[in-house]
């Protein structure tokens, strides 16, 4: 435990020497991001010792403030957690360390890295923390750095946007967490949780709901989500990955304790977890799917991931509910895998994208075009990282999904209707959203690398550094040995397992066992695969190295100069799925027609506003606003009307009072 | 000692008057409000001696209410040693309407400070009835010239609407004394005298109507003081058109001693078995109050107003927490001491910035991160803190003020004071990180970084004690709020 | 039973409803004078006219200034202003007296409610205090003018001292001086920011003086 | 055993290409033509396979290594689906979802080949081929849902295995329901009428064919083969599903199935003549419809 706090004093001080020389740009990142690497690996030795042995290191100090006490712990359940948090705070450092640099010119970098390393105390905090005041106290510390880390470029009015709609999103769900513990700490008597037990159903039931909305919203479930689109794009990316891939996680592992702590649960939240679920799955990346900018894009795909491993959550919470070992087992590996899953190849996206705004200037997809040859090393990273996200065989995505199959498919063929519903939803759920983000993906890297470059944007490309390569390449290469080890992994995971679902270790380890089993054939299946496409690659050279290669244009159909402009673009990808799904999207369309016989212009520009955000809070804060302009008229700057405010006041008092 | 700290800043008011030299003039402005912080200090570990029969004491309300203003105080006239260099006596244009006008002499403006500062000493060491009034009201009008230290017409309305209202206010509250007497005056009880400890012993002898009645016209009337809605008319125009050295200093200890009159006529009722009754209207002006403040911040147009809104909001929650009881009451005596802190390195701030911009408009202000990145980080800072963001002190008394609604089952004004304080944040919000981020206005002609150490210094260190409150109460503090506490009634 | 402050209450009654319905603004001044005056009076008279040094210092300040000095300087803050001396009412003066009828009704029942522990002079005391004080807000509520607003405050402060004076016994002088004196400034400074008032808008009007709003 | 599963996948290798030649003819007697030969795939590829190649100057490496792992994916897949009561090579719990999933790797690359050349007729394939099969894939997984169901297993290989042609008598109207929509499935992925025209290369209502323009030499080869591949494994696990003879008799159970495959061919063929492409819009009702058929089946099996 020490080697841990040990290591966020590490963290800390590199923030430190980095704001102190914040003037000096090379010696601000290195401190920064020197200290977030050094205590990373510092304090994520226990959490490793943690996960695979199992036992909990905790630390108690008194805190002089009213209820408060730094408590700390580290159980399975953290240390799932704090290993991505960690592990992808550290690679991001490295690859921020050259992103930042871009800005030498411009602004003072101690700040972003003071912050970084923050957020990086504050996420591992709010995983370790026992103490519902230091609970919130580290949230806080995470959500206030991580929005001014957003808020970075605040120039820019979009930015300021995104800080503003993130800052107000995080403090309307601190809000319910607030509840939380309070009525939790309550029932207890103390806000540590090592108090609590046996919480009654009724309030178990509102805790479940405050921690559905207060986590909901970091996680980011639809239709909670609404900051998520905004923030991340405005971060800078390094920061965009880690809020992306572990930072909304936090929300997860929140839900995650407050399951363990509420004890059993009653039918219905599993059935809540597994329709958020599903809800936010289809639909971010229905939302993903109809973006152009792809930040944006990869911000909705968080939503659609965090879905995925909340349909996880749900199905194990589900399994404990049924008294299913096998539901209970596989749904919390499933989901808990995909936690980290989603941090390495959500991580590696948002580096990728990085790289191609650090060195196109924009993250306009149609915009760009052919980086693929300029920027060959990104491209293969963020190939690999479509692939992971998608859920393809053979990297880390399939795998978890391929978990929550298996439970839903093994529970079904055992149970009733009880069993195959909730299997039906999550089949048709995961299949759908495979499907579709399977199309985003290729979308996004078809037509950001492939094809001709559609605007000087895309014309200047070029590589990016080694340090934002050496990121990114170690992030591909865990996307790969994730999925290869994660019969080993899933193994390793029974401490954790047992944890939350309270069942006996022998059903645990025998799930666990046969899962791995299973994992081994896919990863036979895998190993064959990459044989027989080296066999292939190696049979296409032979066949292909006496012969005539020649090159000339694509094919184009008689029509002598295609111009670049001419290629698909994302948005004509994306149309026939984004018309099938209008009902959902409302993509408003602005069409220009060309007109005359020499038409000289027309332009059609579409356009998707977030349905919840148009729908519901667009109105509703248009309503109070409203409202409140209305009774401004009480204060209008007369005397008399005052006085008599006061006159009205002690009347109504006297004689209600008096009475 | 009480007279120590009565007399130094009665002598230095007097003192600065005399004085031509306007640089030593200053100095008797700081000195003073040194000397009367370490006096207030030594307090904390030796026990004053009550003086004239007892009508002077310092007990640990007044303990805790006078160390508020005594450190705001000493920050302010820090603060105010370099805002008086430039400012007074000088003719300048006005910036929202182009007109000419000229400030106050530093004269005036110093030894109505320190006399402003005198009486509300006077208010917190005073345990009689008759004697806290007579100091409430002369704290109006040791302030109402400092209000109109910039001479135009905007800032002579306001000081006009101070006036008049908050004499009306404290006429209310004087009636309320002479109720209080008639409730006192019953046969059976031998000592009729207003003195504090004396009420409290009788407290059972006491006439119920008329001390209800009393009550009330205590509410009504230091309510008026305090900023109560729908009372408290006079707060925005007052704070948004005086100095701002001036501002932090009624909003951060003004306020709270008048909150202190209502606290001591809260007392007396709790010993007369009221406490319900006052309970129940201390919650419903604080429900009011955020709820009104709320409705103003939203959209409001100038920052020093909503600056002034938003002590009229913590206002309200002083008194939602005082009526919740129980723990809340501790939650309020630590709001006390955090709003004080916050909102005056806000209202300092907020005059770094006006000096610069020359406009309170919000609309009219961004990039102060740029421009001034000291008082910047202060602004934003001092916003998450008044927001009752952690870790700054405001979250952790707003919490414990929370946590005790809930723990009451009165899970209704749990949700609506939560629902308001978000409306509220995201009206501050808006506002606030649009001033401070923005982009740098180019027109605006700027020397290269107009903050200086001691424009700067003063609320950055109340920044850094709120900070601290948040993090670490200290144990000697703690056990303070905690007896303050349990005087009032909670724990 | 004590007929004569029976009397000193019904003639503040009077002298309340008469300011309602009056428009000069000089007379105006001139009854609240002599209802400081009369207040003034007040103490001696329930004392039974002992002529006790504190007593008669008292009634002599009280005299002094809301029989004299506060009429003498509202007198000059009027003749500074060279035009109107009309009161300016925003609620007219049938109305004003209607509603003051009703606010006394209402005091009257108030009155009723609140039972004296002691023994006092007059059972109207407390109904009339009241209604004086009421009378006085809503002479502030219900004229333009700033003047009138300082003698509506008056009004109010007379009702609160027929309450101290004639129900408070036996309380400090020390006191008593001192929220005296704590009147005499407040009006004072009254004075000076109505002067101010005057010279920087060439008018006293409240009307003006609402720029400040939202 | 061993060899029982190998005889399975070579069969399949061996095979696939023959079913479009059964489809050509069958297409070619219905419009009065006399058609390609039957082995007219295999010369195809047999002659792709020793010319050279031609590449558009946009394109990547993604476009050479595309067919690669198209083609490898096919294989593996070869290997997880059980023909004709031969088990497969590979059999493990949920390797259903392996093989729905390996198609989407292999899609993948297909789409992305096809964007690689900067057409925006590829494009315009691509886009349309991640539709439809977004759509198709819930209906494959359901449908395979309710036979795992009703069988108790989720392993291809023992699902396949169990079921016999009593299937019919104990829940005829479910797996009607399901072989529809897996027969959908079967047509949308392979690109048949009336999801696609495999005819018209150069017309605006064509899919997969003119994702692969591009290709030339044993790229297209590997292409066409792995396509063969492709539609060879779903025919299987169609008529494993609609017609699961088992006698236990290894050979009478293949040659069985053989007929069957050949069986299925001409249906496709006949499908083919007797129907127009539907229009592009129509599509993805048709594929919502098998989604919905999946998912009644699947509840008239809980019944």
């Amino acid at each position: 435990m020490s080697l841990f706090l040990w290591g966020l004093v590490i963290i800390f001080v590199g923030g430190l020497a980095s704001l102190i020389n914040g003037r000096r740009a090379g010696l601000a990142s290195f401190f920064g991001a020197a200290g977030a690497v050094a205590g990373s690996i510092t304090a994520v030795i226990p959490a490793f010792k943690v996960f695979l042995h199992g036992v909990t290191e905790s630390f108690r100090l008194n805190w002089n403030i009213p209820f408060g006490s730094f408590f700390v712990q580290i159980d399975a359940i953290s240390a799932v957690f704090l290993i991505p948090i960690f592990g992808l705070s550290a690679i991001a450092a490295v690859y921020g360390a050259e992103y930042l640099l871009a800005y030498r010119e411009k602004k003072n970098l101690g700040a972003p890295w003071f912050f970084y390393n923050l957020l990086l105390i504050g996420m591992a905090l709010v995983v370790v923390a026992r103490n519902g005041l230091l609970f919130l106290v580290a949230w806080e510390i995470m959500s206030l750095s991580s929005f001014f880390l957003v808020t970075f470029e605040y120039e820019r009015q979009t930015v300021r946007q995104a800080g503003l709609i993130y800052l107000i999103a995080m403090h309307i769900g601190t809000a319910f967490l607030v509840v939380f513990f309070i009525l939790l700490g309550h029932h207890a008597g103390s806000l540590d949780f090592d108090k609590i037990s046996g919480v009654p159903s009724s309030l178990a039931n509102v805790l479940f709901m405050l921690a559905i909305v207060g986590f909901g919203t970091k996680a980011g479930f639809m239709p909670l989500h609404v900051w998520l689109p905004y923030a991340h794009p405005a971060a800078p990316s390094h920061v965009s990955a880690v809020m992306s891939g572990v930072m909304i996680k936090t929300g997860i592992y929140g839900l995650v304790r407050a399951l363990t702590i509420l004890g059993f649960p009653p039918a219905w939240w599993c059935w809540v977890l597994i329709l958020i679920g599903a809800v936010s799955g289809v639909l971010g990346v229905l939302f993903a799917l109809a973006q152009h900018d792809l930040k944006r894009l990869l911000a909705y795909h968080s939503v659609e991931n965090i879905g995925i491993i909340t349909i996880g959550l749900g199905v194990g919470l589900l399994g404990i509910n049924m008294n299913s070992p096998i539901l209970a087992v596989l749904g919390f590996a499933g989901g808990l895998f995909h936690v980290i899953n989603h941090a390495v190849f959500k991580g590696l996206l948002f580096l990728g994208a990085g790289a191609v705004l650090h060195s196109c200037k924009t993250g306009h997809i149609d915009l760009l075009g052919g980086i693929i040859k300029r920027m060959p090393w990104t491209a293969f990273t963020f190939l690999i990282g479509s692939i992971a996200i998608c859920g393809l065989p053979p990297l880390n995505g399939f795998v978890s999904e391929f978990l929550i199959y298996l439970g839903v498919f093994k529970n079904g063929m055992g149970g009733g209707l009880e069993a195959v519903i909730p299997a039906l939803i999550v089949i048709g759920a995961l299949a759908l959203i495979g499907g579709l983000a399977l199309a985003c993906f290729t979308k996004a890297f078809g037509v950001i690398f492939l094809g001709h470059p559609r605007s000087d944007y895309a014309q200047q490309a070029h590589e990016v550094g080694p340090g934002m390569k050496f990121s990114m390449v170690t992030l591909a290469a865990l996307c790969l040995l994730l999925g290869i080890f994660s019969p080993l992994v899933i193994k390793s995971a029974e401490n954790v397992i047992l944890e939350i679902t309270l069942l006996t270790f022998p059903d645990v380890q025998a799930e666990l066992a046969s899962a791995s089993t299973v994992l081994w054939n896919f990863v036979f299946v895998s190993l064959i695969l990459f044989g027989i496409i080296g066999v292939f690659t190696v049979l296409r050279k032979l066949l292909l190295s006496g012969r005539c290669v020649r090159q000339t244009v694509t094919w184009d159909c008689g029509y002598a100069q295609p111009g670049p402009k001419m290629q698909y673009t994302a948005t004509s990808f994306a149309q026939p799925l984004t018309d099938l799904f209008k009902l959902f999207l409302r993509t408003r369309k602005d069409i220009s027609h060309p007109k005359g016989v020499f038409p000289v212009q027309s332009a059609f520009h579409t356009d998707t506003s977030d349905i919840s955000e148009k729908y519901m809070y667009e109105p509703a804060y248009k309503w109070i606003s409203l409202l409140l302009s209305k009774l401004r008229w009480f204060q209008h700057g007369r005397l008399q009307i005052y006085v008599l405010y006061i006159a009205l006041t002690l009347g109504i008092l006297l004689i209600w009072k008096m009475m | 000692m009480i007279y120590a700290l009565l007399l130094i800043p009665a002598i230095a008011a007097v003192l600065s008057l005399i004085v031509r030299s306007n640089i030593f003039r200053r100095i008797i402005l700081v000195t003073a409000a040194v000397s009367h912080t370490v006096i207030t200090i030594t307090a904390w570990n030796k026990e004053a001696n009550p003086l004239l029969n007892g009508w002077l004491m310092l007990d640990k309300p007044g303990l805790l209410f006078l160390t508020i203003t005594s450190v705001l105080f000493l920050a302010c006239s820090l603060y105010a040693f370099g805002y008086l260099a430039g400012e007074s006596g000088r003719k300048e244009q006005d910036f929202e309407e182009g007109i000419f006008f000229t400030n106050a002499p530093a004269a005036i403006f110093c030894a109505c400070l320190l006399a402003f500062l005198t009486t509300m000493t006077l208010v917190t060491v005073s345990q009689h009835f008759g004697l806290m009034w007579v100091a409430m009201e002369a704290t109006t009008l040791a302030s109402a010239p400092l209000i109109y230290f910039h001479r135009h017409h905007r800032s002579l309305e306001a000081t006009w609407k101070y006036l008049l209202i908050c004499s009306v206010g404290i006429a209310l509250a004087l009636l309320g004394n002479f109720f209080m007497v008639i409730a006192a005056s019953a046969p059976e009880s031998n000592d009729k005298s207003m003195i504090l400890s004396v009420l409290l012993q009788q407290g059972h002898l006491l006439n119920v109507p008329w001390l209800k009645a009393a009550f009330l016209l205590f509410l009504v009337g230091y309510g008026t003081k305090m900023g109560l809605a729908p009372m408290h008319t006079w707060l925005p125009d007052a704070h948004s058109e005086s100095p701002s050295v001036v501002s932090a200093l009624m909003s951060g200890a003004l306020l709270n001693c008048a909150f202190l009159g209502i606290l001591r006529s809260y007392q007396v009722c709790l010993a007369a078995g009221l406490g319900r009754f006052c309970q129940d209207l201390l919650v419903l002006f604080g429900l009011i109050s955020i709820g009104w403040a709320a409705v103003f911040i939203l959209g409001q147009p100038d920052y020093k107003r909503m600056l002034a809104y938003s002590s009229v909001e913590h206002m309200g929650i002083l008194a939602l927490g005082v009526g919740i009881g129980a723990g809340a009451t501790f939650g309020a005596m630590l709001h006390a001491v955090n709003h004080s802190l916050t909102k005056a390195m806000l209202f300092l701030a907020a005059g770094n910035i006006l000096a610069v911009y020359k406009t309170k408009t919000t609309k009219r202000v961004s990039g102060i991160m740029t421009i001034m990145p000291a008082t910047g980080i202060i602004w934003i800072a001092g916003f998450f803190a008044i927001t009752g963001i952690p870790p700054f002190g405001i979250f952790l008394s707003e919490f414990t003020i929370v946590k005790s609604m809930i723990e009451q089952g009165r899970i209704g004004i749990a949700v609506a004071f939560l629902a308001i304080l978000a409306l509220i944040f995201i009206g501050m919000a808006i506002a606030f990180l649009n001033m401070a981020q923005g982009r740098k206005d180019d027109s605006l002609q700027i020397a290269d970084n107009p903050d200086t150490a001691i424009s700067v210094l003063p609320p950055l260190a109340l920044g850094a004690l709120t900070l601290m409150l948040g993090l670490y109460i200290p144990p000697v503090v703690n056990n303070l709020l905690h007896d303050v506490a349990v005087i009032m009634g909670g724990y | 039973m004590n007929n004569a402050a029976d009397t000193i209450m019904i003639f503040l009654v009077l002298t309340n409803l008469t300011l309602l319905g009056l428009s000069r603004l000089g007379t105006c001044i001139r009854i609240v004078a002599v209802q400081g005056v009369v207040l003034g009076l007040l103490p001696l008279l329930l004392n039974g006219w002992s002529l006790e040094l504190h007593l008669v210092f008292f009634s002599a300040a009280i005299i002094s200034l809301k029989g004299i000095v506060f009429p003498w300087l509202l007198t000059r803050a009027l003749r500074d202003l060279k035009t109107q001396r009309e009161v300016e009412p925003l609620i007219g003066y049938g109305t004003s007296i209607a509603l003051g009828m009703v606010i006394l009704v209402i005091c009257m029942w108030l009155g009723s409610r609140l039972p004296l522990p002691v023994a006092a002079m007059s059972t109207l005391i407390v109904p009339v205090a009241f209604f004086t004080i009421m009378s006085g807000l809503f002479l502030i509520i219900s004229r333009k003018k700033a003047v009138t607003q300082v003698l509506g405050y008056l009004v109010m402060e007379n009702g609160i001292y027929t309450f101290g004076v004639a129900l408070v016994q036996k309380q400090p002088v020390l006191v008593e001086l001192g929220i005296l004196l704590d009147v005499f400034v407040a009006v004072f400074v009254m004075g000076i920011t109505m002067f101010h008032i005057n010279r920087e808008f060439d008018h006293i009007d409240t009307d003006q003086l609402s720029r400040l709003k939202v | 055993m061993i060899i029982l599963k190998l005889l399975n996948m070579v069969i399949a290798l061996a095979a696939a290409p023959l079913l479009l030649g059964i489809i050509n003819r069958t297409k070619a007697v219905f419009a009065g033509r006399t058609g390609q030969p039957l082995l007219q795939l295999y010369y195809d590829i047999w002659k792709l396979l020793r010319k050279g190649a031609v590449y558009s100057r946009s394109t990547s490496w993604i476009f050479r290594v595309g067919p690669v792992i198209g083609l490898s994916v096919a294989l593996i897949a070869a290997a997880l689906i059980p023909f004709g009561g031969l088990p497969a090579v590979i059999s493990f719990k949920g390797d259903l979802i392996l093989f729905a999933y390996l198609f989407g790797l292999s899609r993948f690359f297909t789409v992305l080949m096809a964007m690689d050349t900067g057409s925006s007729f590829e494009g315009m394939g691509a886009s349309r081929e991640v539709t439809f099969s977004t759509l198709s894939e819930p209906a494959l997984l359901i449908g395979l849902a309710a036979i795992a169901k009703y069988t108790g297993y989720i392993s291809l290989s023992q699902m396949f295995s169990s079921l016999n042609l009593s299937v019919w008598l104990n829940a005829g109207p479910a797996f009607v329901l399901v072989g529809f929509a897996i027969l959908i499935v079967f047509l949308t992925e392979n690109s048949r009428i009336p999801i696609d025209d495999p005819n018209t290369h150069l017309e605006l209502t064509m899919i997969h064919e003119v994702m692969i323009l591009d290709h030339s030499g044993p790229d297209l080869a590997m292409i066409l083969y792995g396509a063969a591949i492709k539609m060879w494994l779903l025919g299987a696990i169609l008529i494993g599903i609609v017609v699961p003879v088992h006698s236990g008799n290894a050979l009478f159970d293949i040659s069985a199935a053989m007929l069957f495959m050949i069986l299925l061919a001409i249906v496709i063929g006949v499908i083919e003549s007797s129907m127009a492409r539907l229009k592009l819009l129509h599509v993805p009702q048709l594929l919502i419809g098998a989604t919905t058929l999946s998912i009644l089946a699947l509840v008239l099996i809980l019944r």
